[in-house]
C-alpha cells in the first residue's frame, strides 16, 4: 500500500510529534507518548485518562481537551501502550480528587490498564476504571461484556470530560460513564481490509479475502475479521441491517430518544455516511425512534479501511446535557 | 540437578538466546497475527526483542535488575496484548529474584512460576484457549516440576521448550477464545496461535542458551 | 470501486438529504441543492455565498455556520450547479448589504458564478466576487490568475465569514477576502486516482495509469492528471520538494509567519498528514519561518484519491484575528 | 433558402434528435472526459440530455419557451462547465427569438449566433483551445453565411453539422487551453476534447431532426 512515510520503525514517534506540532494551542507530547492538554484542567478536578494504540487517527488523541480527555496514552501502531506510561499518565492528570481511566475492550488495553491502575493504587492515586465493549457482533446479548470497544468511545469520553469538567467526585464521573457505556451499541461493516502501514501486509486471512463484492459485518477496527460475511449490500439495505440488529441488542421502544454516530473507518467517503445516515433517519422515523444528537465522520479509522461503524446509545437528560456542554479538542470542539 | 546455579550472565546469555530465536522469526509471527488478528505481533515482538537484545549486552547490577530491565522494555515498547503480558512475565521472575546474585534451579523454576503467576494476574486466559498461555503454562510446569529430579538444567530446559512447542503446535486445532482472534472462533482453527509460537520461539532459544558452551557450571 | 450507494443516479440528492438531517441545529437543505444556515445571519450583514460540485464531502457544504458561510450552492457530482440556483442562493443571502460569492476557480464554477453575477445584479441585488485560484502548478508565478482554486477557499472561506459577522461592509469583506486570496498558494500531490462515484470508472489517462511506485505532484481536486510524475518519495522528501515550490512562489522571507494547511485528498490517513506536517515544521523552523496557525484534516476530498494539498498563506494582524474569530459549522468549530 | 419556416414543432425534432444523439453516446464523452478531465462529461449530457427529451414531448407555447426551457434543464442539471455553457447558447437562442411562432431561415441562424455570443459571455475559450468553441464556432459560422445562399435548411444543417464534426476532430491535435484539461497542456494531444464532440453530436442529431421525413415544409 502506496503511504507518504519515512521510516516505518519511527511511524509512531512522527505521528505523535507532528500532531502536537499541528494543534501547539490545545495539546502537549509529554515524553515519548502521552498526549496531554496544552492547559491542563484546574486541580480540584478528576482527572480523564485513555490509552490505547495508534494507527488510528484522530482517535484516541485527538479528543484531548477541555472538557474531554486530560490524557490520552498512546501505543504502537494498533498495539497498547504498556501498563506502566499509563500509570504515569494517571498520576500526572490527578489533580487530588482521583482519575477515571477509561479503558476500551481490546486485549492489550484490558492488559496494560490494568497493569496501570494496580500501580497506579500502589503509589496511593485514586483510580477507578471504566470499560467500553459496545460492539455487538463481538459481544452478542449474553455476553455483551465481550464486545469490542469501538466508536462508543467518544461518547463516553465526552460525557465523563464533561462530569469531570463539572467539578462531579470521581463516583458520580465513573457512575455517568458507566450509565454512557451501558446505554450503547455499535456495530461495524468492511468492504475492504486496512493494511499495517509499517509492513504494508493486508490484515485478514490470506486464503480467504474479502471478494470484490462482499462485505464484512463485524469486522473490527484493526481489521480483524468479523463474522458476517454476504453479498455487497446498497447503503440502504446495509444501514436497514445494521439499525436493526442494534435496536433488538439495545432494546430499544417507539418513542424513545437516541444518540446516532455514523464513524467512517478510513477509506469510506463522507458522501457514503451521509447517505447511510439520511436512511438510518428515515427507518427510525418510520418506527417513532427519534433522533436527539448525531455524529457523522471520522473519529477512530484504521488506515485504509473501507466501511462504518454505526453507534446508538439512549440518552437522558443528563447525558444530554453533558453532550451539549461545551469541549475544545483537536478533532472535537462544541462551543 | 542439584548443584548448579546460574549467575547473571547466564541469565543474561538465556535471555538473549531466546529473544535471538524471537527476533529471527519475527516475519511468521506477524504472518500468524494476520489471519485472526491486527498483523503486528512479529513488528511487537521484533521492536521488543531488539532492544532487549540490546540490553542484554549491558553489565548489570544482579539478577532481578536483569529481569526487571527485561519487563520495562517490553512493557515500554507499547507493543499491545502479547508485550504487556510478557512484561509482567519477567515482572513476577524479577520479585522472585529480588536481592539474588545467583539462583540455584529450585530458585529458577520457582522465578518461572512467579513469572506465570504475575501474567495472570492480567489474563483469565488458561491452556485450551488458544493463547500464549496454551505455551507457557506447560514449559513452566515441566520446569516446577522437573527441578526436584536428577537432570541438568539444560535438559530440564529442553523439555520445558518441547512442552512450550507442543503446546503452540496444539493451538492449531482450537478455537481463539481470548485476544483479537476470540472473535472469529472457529474460522482460526488450523493456524497457531502467533503468541504461544512466540512462547515457543523464546524457550526453544532459552534451551540453546544454556547448552554447556555459554554455561559455566559451578558444580 | 465497492462504495455504500444506492441509485448512482441519486447520489447527490441522497447525500445532501442525509447532511442536512446530521445537522439539523447548523444547517438545513433548502429546495433542491442550497445548503443554508439553520437560523440565517441577522439582516444588516454581508452575506457569504459560494457554489461547487458535490463528491468532495466535507468541502464545500461542510462550512456553512455562523463566522463561515450563509449558503452553499451544490452541485452534480464534480460538477458546478447551474447560475440561476446560484443567483437564488444570492438573493437569498443578501441581507440588504450585499453579497459576496467566493468562486473556486474550475471552468463550470467560473461559468455559473459569473452566469449568477449578472442575473443578481440584474435583479438588483449588491453583488462582488472572490475568485481563489491559489494552486500554484497550474498557475506559474507569470499566471498565477490561472490556478485552480483549492483548500485555500478554507482561509477565504473563513476570514470573509468573520469579517461579514463582524459587521464590515461588503467592499472591506470584499478587499481582505482578495488579501487572504493574494497571500495563499497550494500545491497538490496524489499516489491513488480517484474514480468517478456514479461510474466508478478511474479518472485519468488509461494508457498512462499511475505506476505503483510513482506519486503526481499537481495532480488536480477531481482527479485531473497532474504536470510532475515521478518516483514516490518518503514524506519528509515530498514535503521538502513541495514547500520549497510554495515559498519560492508566494516569495516567503525568513522571518515571517505563516498559516499552513494540510488537506487529505480522502484515502490518505491523518497519521500520514501528521507525519508530512511534522517535516514541515522542521523545515520551517530551520528556514526561521513561523507557523503561526495550522490546520491538519480532510477539508475537501475527491472520493478515494489518496494525497494531499499543502496550502500556505502569509498572515498580517487583522486576517489573524479573524481567522481566530469563532465559528460553527458542521466540519468547522472554533470557540 | 428563403421560403421555408420552421414552427414550434420543428424546432422541438430538432433538438430532440440532437439530444438523441447526445445521449446516445454517452459513454464516449465520459471516456474522453475521463482522460483529461474529470470523467463525468457523458453524466452530466445523459442526465441533462434525457430531461431535456422528456420536455421536448410536452406542447409548447411558443419557440422561446421552448428554448428557455432547455436552457432551464440545462442549468439546473447541476452538470458543471459544458451545462452551464450550452444552458447559456440556449438562453441565447431564446432571446433573439422572443414573441415569435416561426422561424424562417434568417431568424433562425441569427438566433444560433446570438446564442454563441451569448456563451461567449461565460467563457474566453476560441476555436483553437480545445473546447467546445472548436465545434460551435465553425458550425455556428456555416449557419450564417448559407442562410443567404439558395440551399434547404437540411442542406444548411449538413454542411453545420460536418463543420461541427470537423472542429471536434480537430481538437485531438490540440494542446487544451481551457476548462479542466487546459492543466494538462500537450498531455492531452491525441485526443478529442468531450465537448467538443457533444456539439458535433448535437449537430448531427440537428441534421437528422431536420430531414424531410419529420420537416413539414410550408414553402
Ligand atoms: N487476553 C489474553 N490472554 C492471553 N494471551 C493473550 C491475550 N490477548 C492476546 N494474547 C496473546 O497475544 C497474542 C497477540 O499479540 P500481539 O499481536 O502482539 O498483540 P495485540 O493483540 O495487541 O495486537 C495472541 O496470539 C495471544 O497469544
Ligand atoms: N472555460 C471553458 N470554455 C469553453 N468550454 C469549456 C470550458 N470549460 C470546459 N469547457 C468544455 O466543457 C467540456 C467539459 O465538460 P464537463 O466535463 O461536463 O464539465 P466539467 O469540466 O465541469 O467537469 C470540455 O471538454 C470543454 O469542451
Ligand atoms: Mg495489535
Ligand atoms: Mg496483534
Ligand atoms: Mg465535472
Ligand atoms: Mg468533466
Amino acid at each position: 500500500m502506496k503511504k507518504f512515510i519515512n521510516n516505518p520503525a519511527n511511524l509512531v514517534g512522527e505521528l505523535l510529534e507532528g500532531f502536537a506540532l499541528a494543534f501547539p494551542e490545545k495539546i502537549k507530547l509529554r515524553g515519548k507518548n502521552l498526549i496531554i492538554r496544552a492547559t491542563p484542567k484546574q486541580p480540584g478536578k478528576v482527572g480523564v485518562v485513555t490509552l490505547g494504540g495508534s494507527g488510528h487517527e484522530p482517535g484516541l488523541s485527538g479528543f484531548v481537551g477541555e472538557g474531554l480527555l486530560d490524557i490520552s496514552v498512546a501505543g504502537g501502531i494498533f498495539a497498547a501502550p504498556g501498563g506502566p506510561a499509563v500509570a504515569d499518565a494517571i498520576k500526572l492528570a490527578d489533580g487530588g480528587c482521583g482519575v477515571l481511566l477509561i479503558i476500551l475492550n481490546h486485549a492489550g488495553d484490558i492488559v496494560s490498564g490494568n497493569m496501570a491502575v494496580d500501580l497506579a493504587r500502589r503509589k496511593g492515586t485514586t483510580i477507578e476504571s471504566v470499560l467500553t465493549h459496545e460492539d455487538i457482533s463481538t459481544g452478542p446479548k449474553h455476553r455483551h461484556e465481550n464486545g469490542r470497544g469501538l466508536v462508543g468511545f467518544l461518547p463516553v469520553f465526552k460525557i465523563a470530560g464533561a462530569a469531570a469538567e463539572q467539578g462531579m467526585n470521581l463516583a458520580a464521573v465513573r457512575a455517568i460513564a458507566e450509565r454512557m457505556s451501558a446505554n450503547m451499541r455499535t456495530l461495524a461493516v468492511a468492504i475492504r481490509a486496512a493494511t499495517h502501514p509499517a509492513t504494508g501486509a493486508v490484515i485478514g486471512d490470506p486464503t480467504n479475502p474479502l471478494g470484490d463484492s462482499e462485505m464484512e459485518i463485524g469486522m473490527g477496527q484493526h481489521g480483524e475479521a468479523g463474522v458476517g460475511r454476504s453479498a455487497l449490500k446498497s447503503a440502504d439495505e446495509t444501514a436497514a441491517i445494521m439499525l436493526d440488529a442494534l435496536l433488538d441488542h439495545l432494546d430499544v421502544k417507539a418513542g424513545e430518544e437516541l444518540l446516532v454516530i455514523v464513524n467512517g473507518s478510513g477509506a469510506t467517503t463522507l458522501m457514503e455516511l451521509f447517505i447511510v445516515f439520511r436512511r438510518i433517519s428515515q427507518l427510525l422515523l418510520e418506527k417513532n425512534i427519534h433522533i436527539t444528537r448525531s455524529l457523522v465522520g471520522e473519529y477512530i479509522t484504521t488506515q485504509e479501511q473501507a466501511g462504518f461503524q454505526l453507534c446508538i446509545a439512549r440518552m437522558d437528560g443528563q447525558l444530554l446535557r453533558l453532550w451539549d456542554a461545551p469541549c475544545d479538542s483537536p478533532y472535537w470542539v462544541v462551543r | 540437578m542439584s548443584g548448579t546455579h546460574l549467575a547473571v550472565a547466564e541469565i543474561q546469555s538465556m535471555l538473549d538466546a531466546g529473544f535471538s530465536e524471537v527476533v529471527q522469526n519475527h516475519a511468521q509471527l506477524t504472518e500468524l497475527d494476520s489471519i485472526s488478528g491486527d498483523g503486528d505481533h512479529g513488528i511487537a515482538m521484533l521492536r521488543a526483542g531488539e532492544s532487549v537484545r540490546a540490553l542484554l549486552r549491558e553489565p548489570a547490577k544482579n539478577i532481578a535488575s536483569v529481569l526487571v530491565a527485561v519487563s520495562g522494555l517490553l512493557l515500554s515498547s507499547d507493543g499491545g496484548a502479547s508485550s504487556a503480558l510478557l512484561g509482567s512475565f519477567f515482572l513476577g521472575m524479577a520479585d522472585a529474584c529480588a536481592g539474588k546474585n545467583e539462583l540455584d534451579w529450585a530458585e529458577m523454576s520457582s522465578a518461572f512460576h512467579a513469572g506465570l503467576q504475575k501474567l495472570r494476574c492480567y489474563t483469565e486466559a488458561k491452556a485450551g484457549d488458544k493463547t500464549m498461555l496454551d505455551a507457557l503454562e506447560p514449559a513452566v510446569a515441566v520446569l516446577v516440576s522437573s527441578h526436584t529430579c536428577n537432570l541438568t538444567i539444560e535438559a530440564v530446559m529442553a523439555l520445558a521448550a518441547r512442552a512450550a512447542r507442543n503446546g503452540a503446535l496444539q493451538t492449531k486445532e482450537m478455537p481463539a477464545r481470548f485476544g483479537r482472534a476470540q472473535h472469529l472462533g472457529n474460522r482460526t482453527i488450523g493456524w497457531q496461535d502467533p503468541g504461544a509460537t512466540t512462547i515457543a520461539l523464546l524457550f526453544r532459544g532459552f534451551e540453546k542458551g544454556l547448552q554447556p558452551k555459554e554455561h559455566h557450571s559451578r558444580g
